[in-house]
């Protein structure tokens, strides 16, 4: 406690007001915060479901004694599939206790007792008490606040609310007059989508547009990918070196998109190759790839005029395990040494083991994969190596139709978008951050947590 | 066979060479002066090797005769023999030839892949001096059965089959020889005459490649893989092969050929071939890059050596005379006529194509023909040329190390070898641009067609005596060197002209000859001049390109070089490269006559009545 | 020169090999680690570790997601051990589970490491739930977000939840005050990111292998609290641990023998930061007080050597560092003989 | 157009795909998605049957046809079997402490028994091994590619070196002397490993993203509308 010198009238005052203070402040916790009034519980519209807004009048209490507010809540009547899942416990509980009964009182052997006391616990079903439910602290909130937006809740549960004052001193107030039910409803549109539907029509339609343009003949045009381009020389090599062409469709499955443009990729790469007569052997990670796999290799010898020279036997399961597969592939290599390497899909750790084997046994190698993290091991190894969305490109690119070239243009109408929103938002971040409105601390945050979050 | 006694070159005095066309047998006599080799007379006669006298040495005595009687000097005796050796004013030391005549040597190539083996095939058939009459590869989209239709249809001199690297596919080399086995492609000359085979592909296949073609009707050469591994190109065993082949079958079936070869001090060479040869010993000899062109009647050939590879296309289509009209259609009325300056009746001009046609012999009579013609030219030649960079590559099928500086930039194999702006010596010849009227006007088609950037010299063949130093080069380098510098080429001058683009009218160049002393000055974008620099002068050049533009040096860096002048002299050249004209045709041929006026290439007017000879 | 040209790669493996295995030969025989300075990021990821639950004002439920397999286990067991030994310290519930099939298995491993060893006190069920493995990827982060229940069922050994004591009052990600999370790939920390922090605002700390990291750092510090990226960040969290372990024992000890906790602390840091001058403590005057045992007591805590498996992480640092210098070495050498090359051909 | 190899699987491409996307935006259909996405967990399960069955059949021909190398199939499936029956069978669990003589009631992976044996000391030492030759390769690849050819990289191969230094005690020992706490404190080897990987790192990789986002988004537009059949085998 600070040393007063009490010297005049006025100090005596100052003086008995700060004790008066420092009392108050540092009295136990005698009487606890009165609780917050008026609590109003509403749904939020136009949203997923499961959010509520919740408002209340803040405690009488004064506010510097005043920790924050527990928010509680609890879930109001059970869902039929609860109960039933409810039952199911309780029957099995039930069920083990008869067992134990069964098998210490009665000497039933195991696996008869466990028979038994289904039975019986089916014949005499026992009735599930309904839980009571309970209150439960779903946040604490600054003093200040008097809103809070509970999420995460069942929608189409009815819940009940309450909030709680929290003293400085860590005391709980009374709860306030718990909220009447309400139901977190999932409106039948999700409006903080918004902006994410809004930039998906403006992308979709930029491609169809362009599709439609392209089909109109609109003359598209696309720079060289390198990476393409040597498909015809890797294929090639193998069939001057009498080797066989290696083809990895990446270790994902046929629901990444990868795979899928990895199969296109295939697609392409199978027709040059009967039509020069060379080999092609597609390992892979999952079956479903494989089965993909050959129906695409088999339409591309057909359409190269070559239907007897498809073999489905080169296109086969190694395993799903990741190391598995690359233990076996990188063994083919060093073994068969193919001349040309294909990696065409999802990759991980494997790239650059895959990668560095087919560049010491002399392969041509080109590689494609939208792993950011594994295009360096890709670069540094392949001959040619298809970065990114050079990759989805492939397909447009090998067909040279012009509904494919379309949705190419249109995927740069996306990219402009994209940039127009970088040029805009750190244009005004920039501006806020130097000028320090809060008016463009709003748009910032707008964009920033509504758009982008959305 | 031929008379090879080994040869002094020191005490080597007269040289005799004959290169016997199709049409004409031209003969040149090289003498030592003064210590120098110096051609110093020449004569022609009309080959003879179609009947009545179907012997070519008929023909070679006669032009032979024509420098007896122009030099005075006694070469043939009276048994119509060559006098050897040298003795006083008589006789000669060496005598060479080479031969195109029958067509020169027509050859069928195949290989596995088109872009990789059948093209190391050509290359080694085009680099012996043949004409490739077609490719047969296991990916040139032709079913077996039309590949078997095209082989009966073709009557070439032989066939060279590639393959497979050592150690490589065997399979499909195999297949490409059972497909020329069976068809048996019937050879041009000789009907007892078995049809050379040479094998140069895959070390492996060599057993089955003995078995496919062992059933007879064939001769079978097989020599070193020229493709060994794809990372390596080795054409010299081949090409060595071809010349031996051609020489023993090809050669001593043709009428007369095997009294010529007798005769000879060196085995004859097939002349594009000796052409090539002459290119590269001289382009080895000055450490230089040099393209060679030769525009004849029916075909182009381009030779290239750059950095020690020699290249060399012939672009069958490309004429001045029997394939004019195919210039014409891929080259298209509208890109023929953007370098025409004035009006003319497009109606008028195809007929005057087809004239040239039915008249491969006609020369222009009047300036409007002759400026058409040049016109024809430049396209021919720019086609030829496109021809050639498109063939002339880096090897394909190559496994490329990447380092991580090629992240941004991943070029990819097969990439040409031309580089304009490396290109030191562009030299022409053929009838189109040795007969020009005025050199300006060669060095122009050469500028229009080839666009040489940086600084390239400019040279045509005089006589058209590349061939008979080709084959000179490989008995007396010395000796062809000189003659091929002090006689053979006529140096037109030195092109000066910066890569890059720009608005007209911006400046492009400054440039100063002798600091100054023989002038200066500077260029804005689109301008072109000559500046007078006279035979066997040089000068030391400055100029400083502007930002944007590179003589060589880089963007905007100042190049100083010694540069030689010719009977054009310095063509100062700020059009830009790529060279593009206007699209609109009314500024194109104001932008061409600014052209044509700033060189004088048309000096005269056309004389009236001149003009409507024919 | 030539020979350099032309190196056969396997000099290259040797040297490799060299570089990595006689550091562990040595520090396996010596012990010795080299000193490590602790990042932002491995200070944030220990710090929100350490302040969980505490906005609630209780014991915290924490999410243990382990999403590695044995092929990364060298980059990530370490970050895994030291994740659990200050949750067990800290006092932190544990709820393992994975999203990898042989998740369970590394969970198993960090468990009998670190629990059953050095916290035989803390009760399966009560203070930590192995829940296992559960097929489905991102869609069973999606799903626990609403029910854990529907995805989880029984604990790894088929003990239905009910029966499980901690498991009362979870009902689904929200009722988790942090989820930690160690990636070796898909899925993994960006799944996470996705579908857990940003979706339900729990926070999450990350500890993945290096190929992932560059990809995460951009959710730092607002979606990831805290990042670990490969072996490093795991030396260096695991420093902070044992730090904090030690600081944190000597703490208990010494307001156990009846120091107040606003002395007790200060007291037990001074002690942390010199334990070579053990001897002069017990006489100075702040702990003078103390009785014989709890003298001794923090004698033993304060100089008691930190176990082999709480010094994994830094103990890679070790072969790590030969392996990086050996490939600064590496590229320095190749561009001595590229551009020795070069001037050879340039000048021809 | 066939029906049953084209039209049907573009239907159900386009349906499929079209549920995704309503999914995400209208809550009531929030399940829809999560449906779909079953349906292919359902069929993946399949599949690993198929898997399996190709496996069997691929290395049976091998090993009938006594081609190179057709030890190395026999090894595969005798590992495959063993794995399969001491899986199925639970050889060597420990039965569930709730039904102690139920033999099927452990746990199949569980601590000591075959499978986790299997695991412990036959996959886990093998995965890792394979992980490991990484670092070897990792070596030989920077020793070939780092080579400062032009200015990019230059910079590559600088950047190589902070990230490679700042990552162990080598950076800490080289720029020990600049005061953490300073103007300059940034410069040090670890805080500029950790700012090229926030700040240069991120732009790039962020770049890249959406390059690729967009390839995603553009792609699937075509495989829904049916665009882009190559996936089933209708190539160009």
């Amino acid at each position: 406690m600070p040393r007063i010198e009490l010297r005049n009238p006025l100090a005596w005052i100052l003086g008995a007001l700060f004790a008066a203070f420092a009392c108050s402040t540092s009295a136990p916790a005698s009487a606890p915060p009165q609780p917050p009034t008026e609590l109003s519980a509403r749904d939020k519209p136009w949203d997923g479901g499961g959010v509520i807004f919740l408002e209340w009048t803040a405690s009488t209490t004064p506010l510097d004694q005043l920790q924050g507010y527990e928010v509680l809540a609890r879930e109001l009547g059970v869902t039929a599939a609860e109960l039933a899942d409810q039952t199911e416990r309780a029957a099995d509980a039930a069920a083990e206790r008869e067992t134990e009964s069964l098998l210490e009182g009665e000497g039933i052997a195991p696996e008869d007792a466990d028979q038994q006391a289904r039975l019986e616990v089916r014949a005499d079903p026992v009735a599930v008490p309904v839980e009571q439910p309970e209150w439960k602290s779903i946040a604490i909130v600054p003093a200040g606040q008097t809103d809070y937006e509970a999420t995460g809740l069942e929608k189409d549960r009815s819940y009940e609310f309450a909030i709680r004052a929290i003293g400085a001193d860590k005391s709980l107030s009374a709860p306030s007059a718990s909220s009447p039910p309400v139901v977190p409803e999932a409106a039948w549109f999700n409006l903080s989508k918004l902006p994410l539907l809004v930039a998906l029509v403006l992308i979709s339609a930029a491609v169809l547009v362009f599709v439609v343009l392209a089909r109109g003949g609109m003359v598209m045009k696309i720079r060289t990918i390198a990476g393409l381009k040597a498909v015809d020389e890797a294929v090639g090599r193998a069939t001057e070196m009498g080797r066989s062409i290696l083809y990895i469709n990446g270790i994902q499955d046929m629901d990444d998109l990868q795979t899928v443009a990895g199969v296109t990729v295939l697609g392409r790469v199978a027709k040059t190759a009967a039509e020069y007569d060379a080999k092609i052997e597609v390992p892979t990670s999952r079956s479903l790839v494989m089965t993909a796999s050959r129906e695409t290799v088999h339409a591309s010898y057909f359409s190269a005029g070559r239907p007897d020279a498809y073999n489905p036997d080169l296109i086969y399961y190694v395993t799903d395990e990741q190391f598995g597969f690359v233990a076996y592939v990188s063994g083919m290599m060093t073994r068969e040494k193919p001349a040309a390497c294909f990696y065409m899909g999802s990759f991980f750790a494997e790239s650059l083991i895959l990668a560095e084997t087919g560049n010491s046994v002399g392969a041509i190698q080109i590689a494609g994969t939208a792993n950011p993290s594994q295009l360096p091991f890709f670069v540094a190894a392949c001959d040619y190596t298809l970065i990114g969305e050079e990759f989805f490109a492939a397909s447009a690119y090998l067909s040279g139709q012009p509904d494919q070239l379309g949705s190419l243009k249109g995927q740069d109408v996306g990219k402009i978008l994209a940039g127009l929103f970088i040029l805009v938002g750190v244009v005004l971040a920039t501006i806020q951050a130097i000028s320090g409105s809060t008016g463009l601390e709003e748009a910032v945050r707008f964009l920033k947590d509504v758009i982008l979050g959305s | 066979m031929s008379a090879q006694t080994p040869i002094n070159p020191d005490s080597v005095n007269v040289i005799l060479a004959t290169d016997c066309g199709s049409t004409t047998t031209k003969a040149i006599m090289i003498e030592r002066v003064d210590g120098v080799y110096r051609q110093t007379h020449r004569g022609e006669a009309p080959t003879t090797v179609e009947e009545p006298f179907a012997n070519v040495t008929v023909g070679v005595i006669n032009a032979l005769t024509e420098i007896q009687e122009v030099s005075g000097r006694r070469l043939i005796d009276d048994d119509g023999v060559i006098i050897r050796p040298a003795s006083g004013d008589e006789g000669c030391d060496i005598y060479i030839s080479t031969s195109s005549a029958g067509g020169g040597l027509q050859m069928m190539v195949a290989g596995v892949v088109r872009e990789m083996t059948a093209a190391s095939a050509k290359r080694a058939a085009l680099g012996a001096g043949a004409i490739v009459m077609d490719t047969i590869a296991a990916n040139d989209r032709r079913r077996p059965h039309e590949q078997i239709q095209r082989i009966r249809e073709l009557r070439p001199d032989m066939v060279l089959i590639s393959g497979g690297t050592d150690g490589g596919d065997t399979k499909k080399v195999t297949e490409i020889a059972e497909l020329i086995a069976p068809a048996k492609p019937r050879p041009r000359f000789g009907k007892s005459y078995e049809l050379p085979i040479i094998f140069a592909g895959n070390t492996d296949a060599r057993p089955e490649i003995d078995r496919v073609f062992g059933s007879g009707g064939f001769d079978l050469k097989i020599t070193d893989n020229l493709r060994p591994s794809l990372e390596r190109e080795h054409l010299g065993p081949a090409r060595d092969m071809i010349h031996d082949v051609f020489l023993e079958h090809v050669m001593a079936h043709a009428p007369g050929y095997d009294t010529l070869m007798s005769i000879t001090d060196a085995p004859i060479m097939p002349t594009p071939g000796a052409v090539g040869d002459i290119l590269q010993t001289i382009a080895r000899g000055r450490g230089i890059n040099a393209v060679g062109v030769d525009i004849g009647g029916a075909t182009t050939d381009v030779f290239s050596v750059f950095d020690g590879t020699f290249n060399r296309t012939v672009s069958a289509n490309l004429g001045m005379s029997y394939s004019i009209s195919n210039v014409c259609a891929e080259a298209t009325m509208p890109s023929i006529l953007r370098w025409v300056h004035i009006d003319m009746n497009e109606r008028e001009l195809r007929n005057r194509v087809k004239n040239k046609m039915i008249r491969p012999t006609t020369i222009p009579q009047s300036l409007e023909a002759l400026i058409f013609e040049q016109a024809v030219a430049r396209e021919a030649l720019r086609l030829a040329y496109l021809q050639h960079k498109e063939f002339a590559t880096t090897l394909k099928g190559v496994q490329q190390q990447r380092t991580v500086g090629d992240t941004f930039s991943q070029e990819s194999g097969g990439e040409t070898i031309v580089d304009n702006m490396k290109l030191d010596l562009l030299v022409a010849s053929g009838g189109v641009l040795s007969h020009a009227p005025r050199m300006h006007q060669t060095a122009m088609l050469l500028i229009d067609a080839f666009e040489p950037e940086g600084i390239t010299e400019l040279a045509k063949d005089s006589i058209f005596m590349m061939p008979h130093l080709g084959v000179l080069s490989s008995v007396h380098p010395r000796a062809a060197m000189e003659v091929f510098e002090r006689d053979c080429l006529i140096y037109l001058g030195t092109c000066v002209a910066p890569k890059g683009s720009g608005k007209p009218g911006r400046p492009c160049f400054s440039w100063s000859l002798d600091s100054g002393a023989r002038g200066s000055g500077e260029l804005a974008f689109g301008e072109i001049t000559v500046v007078e620099l006279g035979e066997d002068e040089t000068a030391e050049l400055e100029a400083k390109p502007a930002r944007g533009f590179d003589l060589g040096a880089g963007p905007g860096k100042t190049v100083s070089r010694t540069v030689r002048g010719g009977t054009v002299g310095l063509i100062l050249d700020a059009r830009g490269r790529e060279l593009s004209l206007p699209e609109d045709p009314e500024h194109c041929r104001q932008a061409v006559s600014g052209v044509i006026d700033a060189v004088d290439l048309y000096p005269e007017a056309v004389p009236p009545g001149e003009g409507s000879a024919d | 020169m030539n020979f350099l040209n032309n190196l056969d790669r396997r000099w290259i493996f040797l040297a490799m090999a060299l570089c990595v295995g006689v550091p562990i030969l040595v520090i396996g025989l010596t012990g010795y680690t080299f000193p490590e300075t602790p990042t932002p990021l491995a200070e944030a990821f220990f710090d929100e570790v350490d302040v969980a639950g505490e906005a609630k004002g209780r014991r915290a439920n924490v999410l243990l997601a382990f999403d590695f397999d044995p092929a990364s286990a060298g980059e990530l067991n370490p970050m895994a051990v030291s994740l659990v030994h200050q949750c067990a310290q800290k006092g932190h519930r544990m709820y393992f589970i994975s999203l990898w099939p042989v998740g369970p298995q590394m969970i198993m491993d960090a468990v009998n490491k670190v629990i059953k060893v050095h916290y035989p006190e803390m009760v399966y069920g009560e203070d930590y739930v192995n829940l296992g493995f559960k097929a489905g990827n991102e869609q069973v982060i999606k799903v626990m977000g609403v029910d854990l229940t529907t995805e989880f069922r029984t604990d790894v050994e088929g003990t239905t939840l009910s029966q499980i004591p901690m498991m009362s009052g979870i009902t689904n990600l929200e009722d988790f005050d942090l989820i930690a999370e160690i990636s070796a790939g898909y899925p993994g920390s960006k799944e996470w990111v996705l579908y857990a922090s940003t979706q339900f605002n729990i926070p999450l700390v990350s500890g993945m292998t290096g190929v992932q990291a560059p990809q995460l750092y951009p959710y730092f510090p607002n979606q990831l609290k805290g990042l670990l990226g490969a072996i490093k960040g795991a030396a260096e969290y695991e420093y902070l641990v044992n730090q904090w372990v030690r600081l944190d024992k000597l703490t208990g000890i010494l307001e156990q023998a009846g120091l107040p906790p606003g002395e007790a602390g200060p007291l037990a840091a001074e002690f942390a930061a010199s334990p070579d001058q053990v001897s002069t403590w017990t006489v100075s005057a702040a702990a003078s007080t103390l009785s014989p045992e709890a003298k001794a007591a923090l004698i033993e805590a304060a100089t008691e050597p930190i176990p082999g498996e709480y010094l994994e992480g830094q103990r890679r640092m070790g072969p790590q560092l030969f392996a990086h210098l050996l490939m600064v070495f590496l590229i320095i050498l190749g561009n001595v003989i590229f551009f020795a090359q070069r001037r050879r051909g340039g000048g021809s | 157009m066939q029906i049953l190899t084209r039209l049907i699987p573009l239907l159900i491409t386009g349906i499929a795909g079209l549920v995704m996307i309503v999914s995400a935006f209208i809550p009531y259909t929030s399940e829809w998605g999560k449906i779909a996405g079953q349906f292919f967990n359902i069929l993946a399960a399949f599949a690993f049957v198929l898997g399996g069955g190709n496996l069997l059949k691929v290395h049976l021909k091998k090993i009938s046809d006594q081609g190179a190398g057709w030890g190395y199939s026999g090894v595969v499936l005798v590992c495959f079997l063993v794995t399969l029956f001491v899986g199925l069978f639970k050889i060597g669990t420990y039965p569930n402490p709730s039904y102690p003589d139920v033999h099927f009631s452990g746990e199949t992976q569980g601590t000591g028994s075959g499978f986790w044996w299997a695991y412990e000391y036959v996959f886990k030492p093998l995965t890792a091994t394979m992980f490991s030759i990484l670092a070897f390769y990792v070596a030989s690849a920077a020793f070939r590619a780092f080579r400062a050819k032009n200015f990019e990289a230059i910079l590559l191969l600088g950047t190589a070196f902070i990230i490679l230094l700042g990552s162990v005690s080598a950076g800490v020992f080289l720029t020990d002397w600049i005061p953490n706490a300073g103007p300059f404190g940034d410069l040090r080897l670890e805080n500029l490993r950790i700012y090229i990987m926030q700040v240069f790192n991120t732009a790039g990789t962020r770049a890249i993203m959406i390059g690729i986002a967009l390839g995603i988004a553009s792609t699937s537009l075509k495989i829904m509308l049916g665009i882009d059949r190559s996936f089933l085998g209708s190539g160009d």
